[in-house]
């Protein structure tokens, strides 16, 4: 857990974070978490996606099945990400940057009827 | 559209689809393309009942439905073209006579099978767009494949549990392998590759039957398929012809319904949100730059992708 | 609500209910409460044939319908719960003759009238929540009064052309005439008068008849409105005892959901909005400080207020 | 249709402004307008919900039945008005200052089933 609490002279970004489609279970059972997270790595390069899927797995994930969420340190198959509402394809995928105040959505493919 | 709307409706016609037809945008012309379409719903469940009452009685001529099912009692909650004096029935069979209660003028095609990657392209090839309301991925990337090679529609919803989703893929549809046209600045229409690259690991995938579901979340879905399915109908937007000459009539965003029906909350709690999608994928196996390298209807018929092995299922079982 | 939850299902209740209860907030102690649940749909059209549908299939134990027309062809193409074979019979008849097939363990009780100020109390007595499925303002907010008065949850859609709006009104009832709770700092639950105080001029109101209706828009506001009543009933969300002594349980914020289907915008264009309303109105004639000076049981029965001559209708007409 | 430019120097909001449950038929049967309006009224008082409700029947409205939305220069019973998608009762009614990127959401009551 020693990456969840930034040191307090460290810049943060607030961002909301959503699950949706089941993933929410793996977090709580709560689909909105309003989250800061340290504004850069440890390599004090800029946050991106790909850092808060690695953030939220050591900091926000309550439940140990991590392979419903990530495979070899990459997002699994069957979860689509949004940034603010747009498919993160059309964002830069994991090497996205996050701003202040983004929404970023997780959510399981569904495939029942 | 001409051959669609050139001859008059019938008198129970007029009666029986006047309140639609007088809707702003609907109108004659829009009821005979629908009375002239061809609609496959692949999947007689908790997303096909809903979706094919109001596809027949919104008056779409021709309604084929593709189940190999028969009706169980735990299927009742959720699948309102069945009934329990018909369980153990064939589906088809049975939300066909369900139908034909509801609007006898359509012709309803029964197809008494699971899709199969031998049977596919046989049966879709006879329609002009298709509901995707299927519970298995397998299925689900094999539908929208031979959507991709036959140019077809394709309307695919998905519900597990309290979630659903829905989509519109291929439409209008492009031919397989084209991924930009000379003056067309929007994205071409996606297929469900593109939107969903790989299959979830067989260990994260859950069906109604394991996972459960709301009847009412996935009603909704279905409803809102035969919504979907009504309009590009009506309004012919699978015809809209982007490959012609300039000016291009602009694509739609592509985009992805998700609906949340949440328990825990109280009333009124139930979230619709819409999220923007990528249009066509360049590397996308199915309709990208070298897909039809990767893709053909032959290839289908004889193995070629294993949906199974992709799907990492027990090869035996595809189930609707 | 213990007494909701101290017996066992049958087999036949879990077999026919398992897909629904093993949904996480679901559960044997939810399904028994839908056993036990009476609920009234008033109108057996595009709105309650749906809503009546996924109600019966997911196991609420007693349903009652009022409905005072008969089916007609031109309702088939919306009215999914009716049939060609059962034009001309009352629609309440009609209705409960599919909703049997579709679940035979139900109590359904037939209320062949239209609901009228004089029959009004007396039939929603009976029943643990209401289902607005009706299509004109008087008999609205008829509905509305008498379940503030016999404190009844009610939920309340209403769909023209191709919009439709859902909203959950007195919901945990709360008496008629108080409009604060020492301690509750969140708005008491509204009813449909602090909605809309007002109704529209006659100039402005259609019915589906006048107007038109796309089947499938009606058709996802009734499953909303079936989801709500299956929630609130499941959960026991209105009988959250708001004015037991503190710590109060939180009200639910009071709000409209807004769907519009845009027939001039191409697909995936329907768009779902959900708006904050304000909650019980100390100036509301129904519910609100000097209500009980406003309205009673006694004076509705005996003609007051004037419900068609509030909604400037010629005073025949109220039909569902 | 003096009303419909604001003289140059003066300031405006933006603001957009939506029509929903048929009343778009009204407005050029267009659901969304984005508008510049004049950030006074006449009598340099900040610009209310009462003003907007003026200066649409001026300057947006297309159709000449203007009593579908305004009666005895309010807004007609049976429409309900949403200031950023809340009851316009919640934030003052008529009386409501504009603010800069409001959405003002006027929508028809349905009675329909
Ligand atoms: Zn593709
Ligand atoms: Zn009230």
């Amino acid at each position: 857990m020693g990456d969840s609490v930034p040191a307090p002279d460290k810049p943060t970004i607030p961002i909301t974070v959503d699950f949706s489609g089941g993933l929410e279970m793996l977090f709580s059972n709560q689909k909105r978490h309003s989250l800061t997270i340290p504004a850069t790595d440890s390599n004090e390069k800029p946050a991106t996606i790909a850092f808060l899927i690695d953030h939220l797995c050591k900091n926000l994930m309550t439940d140990p099945r991590s392979e419903m969420f990530v495979l070899d340190k990459h997002i699994r198959p069957g979860i689509l990400v949004l940034i603010n509402d747009a498919d993160w394809e059309l964002e830069g995928e994991e090497a996205y940057e996050l701003q202040p105040k983004d929404n970023i959505l997780f959510v399981s493919t569904l495939h029942g009827g | 559209m001409a051959q669609y709307t050139d001859r008059a409706l019938t008198e129970e016609e007029m009666e029986r689809y006047s309140r639609q037809m007088i809707v702003p945008g609907m109108g004659k012309d829009a009821q005979l393309r629908l009375i002239n379409s061809k609609v496959l719903i692949i999947g007689a469940g908790g997303l096909g009942c809903p979706a094919a009452q109001y596809i027949a009685g919104a008056g779409v001529g021709t309604i084929g439905i593709v189940d190999g099912d028969v009706v169980e009692i735990s299927n009742l909650h959720r699948q309102v073209g069945h009934s329990t004096t018909r369980v153990g029935m064939m589906k088809v069979d049975s939300l066909i006579t369900h139908l034909k209660g509801l609007n006898p003028l359509p012709s309803y095609i029964p197809h008494l099978t699971h899709l199969t990657p031998h049977n596919a392209a046989d049966i879709i090839s006879q329609y002009d767009l298709v509901l995707d309301c299927t519970d298995n991925p397998a299925t689900r990337y094999l539908i929208s494949d031979v959507c991709v090679l036959l140019e077809k529609p394709l309307v695919s919803a998905a519900s597990v549990q309290a979630s659903g989703q829905l989509t519109v893929l291929n439409c209008p549809p492009v031919p397989q392998g084209i991924t930009s046209i000379l003056g067309v600045t929007h994205p071409l229409p996606p297929c469900y590759r593109c939107c969903f690259p790989k299959p979830p690991p067989p260990s994260a995938m859950t069906t109604c039957g394991e996972a459960g579901i709301v009847g009412t979340v996935v009603g909704m879905m279905g409803i809102a398929q035969a919504g979907e399915a009504i309009k590009i109908l009506a309004k012919g937007h699978h015809r809209a012809d982007i490959l012609n000459d300039p000016p291009h009539e602009p694509t739609f965003p592509p985009s992805l319904l998700i609906y949340s029906y949440d328990l825990e909350k109280g009333p009124s709690s139930a979230t619709f949100r819409s999220v923007r999608m990528a249009g066509r994928r360049k590397t996308c196996f199915a309709c990208g730059d070298n897909s039809p390298q990767n893709l053909t209807l032959e290839g289908i018929q004889k193995g070629t992708p294993n949906y199974d092995q992709f799907c990492s299922l027990p090869s035996a079982k595809v189930t609707l």
